[in-house]
């Protein structure tokens, strides 16, 4: 299989040696950084344009048909649209934090984002509490939200923010304990080690129903870390117009919008590298040629695919629930899931201890 | 049919006696203005147990300044009759709680169903700014620093410093441009302010200078989702007034039409409550099958919403020859398609916790508020007009009155289920029977009707539609007024929204099934 | 002079491109260079398929601007159905219904607060002239007295194919603008603050009621 | 343990009717989609032939109107869509004066279709057609003079 670390081994030796070390490191840093922003904003496209293919689908309905073939270009129409849209500047709003906001959400996301691992070697940082720092930078773009919420000096506005913050910090915590049940399961944070231990077998099946209920329970937490349905309390369209982002227009709107759509590729990709085995192939122990066959799909295509069906059942599910109230949304976190997640650790960690694990 | 007149003085005691004799359903008030012999409003009771029914006029001799005894404690939704009475007619109502105009701006310049209200552009022009609340009082400081021009300072009569939010005119969820002002306690909702108006456009002043064909288009317009039953209604009216009697073949195409119209009702009244509780999948399958109930019209009436079919003495044209076949079709398809909202909707848990327990309106306040239709039903009270006073086919087909006892969100939104299939059983009673016969009784070319009071009433898809025309024999009417369906609705608000939150504002909303140009005409 | 094309009708079987070439003359009075010329050609292209709708009805022809975006017609075959609920994420106001004077107001401040660039379709005969309610003391006659407007789409209701042509209508409007070097405010803060803006070209009373 | 069962009961209650909702919106995704591709199938597009348009003025064989200049849809106008200009020729043969069309004006942009004129009309020189593309960028251009 194709260790995408020697590529970036070889251009790291190739650039140490045509220049001193600092301008090498500079060079690679804006390397990574471009080619980080470049693949966010191509899949945040992808999985807008996807979004809206398959919502139609549910809806029977065609969705975009009449830009480009089958609607191709329909999403960069409106990136164009939204790039030379008019800014509009609040009056009596908190200035700063309003400009802010939106960029702080996009540097959550796209730092969240940069860890992913795409294939082997193809990830920026990996070390060993990988998983640790992923939980990290997600968990500070709840903050742009609120401060969205708060300098846009509108109602709705201020509202949405508080009940995105209530729910993305009592969401947090069952992210955590699904997390948490995996790297019982691993014994490691690192996520290079973490999906290499998939190779035989992915985590979902290692540690059959506590990774199950964790999986499931995790797909749950993450959907309301995204805010989407049906835990889009903060943007309600029928209720708070448009929430958190009801004053924001032009490209500031366009960064809450493409981090909603990141945001969800992210859950979606911890998803499939903590229990579905990342860039790992599907190996069946005992089918050799099968294993083999598997082998010669790319990494890349493995954790890509993964990914986009674990983003697929999240929009099965968005476009098929209505809305929760944020009371019920709260309750179904502090009554359900956090119990029924702090048992699946302790099963979790019976199994290990007895080894009961495949 | 000529109602005695009384006295301002007596008239509280009047009904007060009315009230304690079991007359416990206000269909409506009507403001009347008499010219010389002065002002006066025209009261609906009915008794919801007996169905029998009584009116009450009741005239003040002065012009400049009229008052009638307020009778919102007798039955609740009189605050917003009243209001509306006192926005057209300047008729004062004593003792009413909070007598500001309901539909009318607050800085509108005279009464205008008035007989004698000058319509000039110049009285009334177009305001472009912004209208200040009359409970909003402003008090302008210059501020310490010069920086700022002027420091507002804003005290409120009706909230004090409560946290206030608008939600409205523009507002995705109020299906329409209604407006709530709402006092919150974080998410909670401690007080209600409802404003109507936005789209008054004064169709009861705009009749009484048409004919009666003209007039026909207008009840279209007012609810449009019961737009055929509205026409029906005020067609039943002056056919009645005229002594016209429709063919059978009429009579069946009306009923039959009548619930086409309901079923297309119920099924935007689903989609839209899926919709703003979130579920839009759920939306676009109601409107999915919804196309099929507007082909239908549109094959026979030429209109998929304002169908414009209804005409005195008959309707507009022949049903077309494969009308039947279509509508068994449909009815067909439909059953089919209730499970599957069912499945994805309505047996949905985060539906069910939605809406279970929320927004409980009681049998005493339904009918004290006048909510009829699927709102009142809902909360147990029988109020269906096809069975209380039935007119057209309803006495000869066989169908249920659906009733739920709970009042509350899930309750409502069950009775319009259970309520399409209901229509499909009425259809399929009737499609296979439509006798042979004229679709049109041959009429005058000039429409006028005899002096006197005349009044309809059908069950449109969201309550009971009435229509009241006082003509003094010209071609076009003295007065008409059209009971809304939705006022009592928007008028118990305030009632169901006690301890909800801003969520269940829109569940509340979604299942009330309001349609606001009916509210304001 | 170039010419706007539209998938699947013909440029000629369009209503109304006199107008529209009166348009792309007035505004092609300068000339461009190249270069600019085709940017400006991606950025309409964009723009003209990419208008994101508010979501505002006063009446029946709301109840069909539903229709459209439900999915016998489903206007996001367009690109339309990202309907939005604030107006400063909006891109065109669909005026369907009818506006009454206590409207007028809030209708004027909701363009207000749309963000250039910024179109409005009078959608029905209420918002083209007050239609069915004309001759009434509360509703305004034609929602051009007081915001300009793009496209008329006339019908009680208009039909969704009608409203679709609408918009196809629209979008030939858009590809014709310039970017660079065009007007891209409608109005001028100071229009904006104050009352009701005079448009000149509404019909005269010849055809009104009285 | 009651208190138990029912906390499990109700979890097990609501993945069934979420599981439920799913497979209905599961199977919409593979049946075949109902959309109609408006102005692709401009060719096809069949509307009902009683759906109200546009007035119209249907022509004989000589490409004549019928229209009499009598009035009466004009006065039934419920708000003033139809206004009629009339001239005076005399009749070469008998000598008498006569009205006849001169304009026919129609405003589209405030028709109601109340059908009340088509109704009236005892020649039945107007009708309603199901031309639906009307939309413009000016409003004077929805102001139509409906006889050639």
């Amino acid at each position: 299989m194709l260790d995408f670390g020697t590529i970036t081994t070889a251009t790291d030796q190739y650039l140490h040696s045509v220049m001193p070390t600092q301008a090498a490191l500079l060079l690679e840093c804006i390397l990574v950084a471009l080619c980080a922003v470049l693949a966010y904003v191509m899949l945040a496209i992808v999985m807008i344009f996807m979004e809206r293919k398959v919502c139609a689908a549910f809806q029977c309905r065609l969705g975009p048909m009449r830009v480009g073939v089958w609607g191709l270009l329909q999403v960069f129409a409106d990136v164009f649209k939204m790039l030379i849209k008019e800014i509009i500047s609040i009056d009596r709003s908190d200035k700063l934090l309003y400009n802010l906001a939106p960029y702080l959400v996009v540097m959550s996301s796209v730092l969240t984002f940069s860890c992913l691992p795409f294939a082997q070697g193809f990830q920026v940082l990996d070390f060993n509490i990988g998983v640790f720092f992923i939980m990290a930078a997600s968990s500070f773009g709840v903050l742009g939200i609120l401060l969205a919420g708060w300098s846009s000096n509108n109602k709705y506005s201020m509202i949405g923010a508080v009940r995105s913050g209530a729910q993305m910090i009592s969401y947090e915590l069952s992210i955590g304990l699904c997390i948490l049940v995996i790297v019982v399961l691993s014994g490691t944070m690192q996520i290079s080690e973490l999906v290499e231990a998939q190779r035989d077998g992915w985590f979902i099946f290692k540690g059959h129903i506590p990774a199950f209920t964790a999986f499931i329970i995790y797909l749950i937490a993450g959907n309301a870390e995204t805010n989407r349905a049906p835990f889009d309390l903060p943007e309600a369209e029928s209720e708070l117009t448009a929430g958190f982002h009801t004053e924001y227009s032009g490209m500031h709107f366009g960064f809450f919008y493409v981090a909603e759509f990141m945001n969800l590729f992210i859950v979606a990709g911890i998803a499939s590298t903590l229990f579905l085995g990342g860039w790992a192939p599907l190996h069946i122990a005992g089918f050799g040629a099968f294993n083999a066959i598997m082998d010669y799909i790319p990494g890349s295509v493995w954790f890509l695919g993964k990914t986009f069906f674990v983003i697929w059942l999240l929009m099965w599910v968005r476009w098929t629930f209505p809305r929760m109230r944020i009371d019920q949304v709260v309750s179904l976190e502090w009554k359900y899931l956090l119990p029924i997640g702090l048992v699946n650790l302790l099963i979790m960690t019976i199994c290990v201890v007895c080894g009961w694990t495949f | 049919m000529n109602p005695t007149f009384i006295d301002t003085e007596k008239f509280r005691a009047q009904m007060e006696e009315l009230r304690r004799n079991g007359m416990d359903f206000l269909r409506d008030i009507i403001g009347m203005d008499w010219g010389e012999e002065g002002l006066g409003a025209i009261y609906t009771l009915e008794n919801s147990s007996t169905h029998e029914t009584c009116e009450v006029a009741v005239r003040c001799t002065s012009r400049e300044t009229p008052t009638i005894a307020s009778v919102y404690d007798l039955w609740s939704v009189a605050e917003f009759y009243e209001r509306e009475v006192y926005d057209f007619f300047g008729i004062k109502f004593v003792n009413h709680p909070d007598m500001r105009r309901l539909f009318l701006r607050n800085d509108w310049v005279g009464y205008p169903l008035r007989k004698d209200y000058d319509e000039s552009e110049a009285i009334n022009p177009i305001r472009m700014e912004n209208e200040i609340p009359e409970d909003v009082q402003r008090d302008y400081e210059i501020a310490e620093d010069a920086e700022r021009e002027l420091y507002v300072k804003q005290t409120n009569k009706i909230f004090g410093d409560q946290y206030i939010i608008n939600i409205g005119p523009q507002h995705p969820a109020t299906h329409g441009v209604l407006r709530f002002r709402l006092a919150l306690d974080g998410e909670e909702i401690r007080k209600i302010d409802v404003h109507c108006g936005y789209i008054h456009r004064g169709i009861e002043k705009m009749s009484e200078k048409m004919t009666y064909p003209q007039i026909l288009a207008f009840t279209d317009r007012l609810d449009y989702l019961s737009a055929h039953q509205n026409r029906h209604a005020l067609c039943m009216c002056i056919e009645k007034a005229m002594g016209i009697e429709p063919t059978g073949r009429v009579q069946y195409i009306r009923t039959i039409m009548d619930e086409l119209q309901r079923i297309d009702s119920h099924l935007l009244f689903l989609s839209c409550a899926a919709m703003d509780l979130g579920a839009i999948t759920t939306f676009i399958y109601g409107f999915r099958d919804r196309e099929k109930v507007l082909d239908i019209f549109e094959e026979v009436t030429g209109g998929r919403l304002i169908q414009n079919y209804n005409v005195i003495g008959g309707v507009q044209a022949d049903i077309t020859p494969d009308f039947a076949r279509k509508v068994k079709e449909f009815c067909n398809y439909q059953k089919r398609k209730i499970e599957e909202y069912n499945n994805v909707f309505t047996y949905n848990t985060i539906t069910r916790k939605r809406m279970i327990g929320v927004g409980v309106l009681s049998r005493e306040d339904a009918i004290s508020y006048g909510c009829t239709g699927g709102s009142g039903r809902a909360s147990g009270w029988a109020c269906d007009v096809r069975k209380r006073h039935p007119y057209a086919l309803y006495d000869k087909v066989d169908f249920k009155e659906i009733i739920y006892n709970n009042g509350d969100c899930y309750d409502r939104f069950l009775v319009r289920i259970d309520e399409i299939l209901q229509s499909i059983h009425i259809i399929e009673q009737l499609i296979d029977n439509i006798p042979e016969g004229d679709y049109k009784v041959k009429t005058k070319p000039i429409i006028r009707i005899p002096e006197g009071r005349y009044s309809a009433a059908v069950e449109g898809s969201r309550g009971e539609f009435g229509v009241f025309i006082e003509s003094r024999g010209d071609k076009s009417p003295y007065r008409l007024k059209f009971r809304p369906m939705g006022l009592p609705l928007v008028a118990a608000m305030h009632k169901i929204l006690k301890g909800a939150k801003i969520a269940d504002l829109i569940a509340i909303g979604a299942t009330l099934d309001y349609v606001i140009p009916d509210i304001d005409r | 002079m170039k010419k706007p094309e539209i998938k699947s009708i013909p440029y000629g079987e369009f209503k109304d491109n006199e107008t529209l070439e009166a348009l792309i003359q007035e505004i092609n009075k300068e000339r461009t260079n190249v270069l600019v010329g085709k940017l400006d050609e991606l950025i309409n292209w964009g723009r003209s398929n990419s208008l994101w709708s508010l979501t505002f009805a006063t009446s029946c022809c709301g109840i069909e601007f539903m229709a459209v975006g439900a999915a016998r017609y489903d206007f996001a075959r367009f690109g339309f159905e990202v309907t939005r609920n604030s107006p400063r994420q909006a891109d065109l106001i669909m005026v369907a219904g009818t506006i009454t004077h206590k409207m007028a107001p809030v209708l004027k401040r909701l363009y207000d607060q749309m963000a250039e660039p910024k179109y409005v379709v009078a959608v029905g005969g209420c918002a083209i002239s007050g239609g069915p309610f004309k001759g009434s003391y509360h509703v305004l006659n034609g929602v051009d007295k007081i915001i300009p407007v793009d496209v008329y789409i006339p019908g009680c209701p208009p039909r969704p194919e009608a409203m679709l042509y609408g918009m196809m209508q629209l979008q030939r409007k858009v590809k014709v603008e310039k970017f660079f070097g065009g007007k891209n405010r409608k109005l001028s803060r100071r229009d904006m603050t104050d009352g009701p803006i005079i448009v000149t070209n509404v019909p005269t009373s010849e055809t009104d009621n009285k | 343990m009651e208190q138990k069962f029912t906390y499990i009961g109700k979890i097990a209650d609501t993945i069934k009717s979420l599981a439920t909702g799913l497979s209905v919106t599961m199977r919409e995704f593979f049946t075949p989609k109902v959309t109609e591709q408006y102005p692709e199938n401009r060719k096809t597009l069949k509307i009902s032939d009683r759906h109200r348009a546009m007035l119209y003025m249907p022509l004989d064989e000589e490409g004549n109107n019928r229209c009499i200049a009598c009035g009466l849809c004009q006065s039934n106008c419920p708000n003033g869509t139809i206004t009629i200009k009339t001239k005076t020729v005399v009749d070469e043969e008998t000598g008498k004066s006569k009205k006849v069309l001169e304009e026919y004006i129609y405003d589209l942009g405030s028709c109601m279709y109340c059908q009340l004129c088509v109704n009236v009309c005892p020649k039945d020189a107007i009708a309603f057609n199901n031309s639906f593309e009307n939309a413009v960028f000016d409003r004077n251009k929805l102001i139509i003079k409906l006889n050639k």
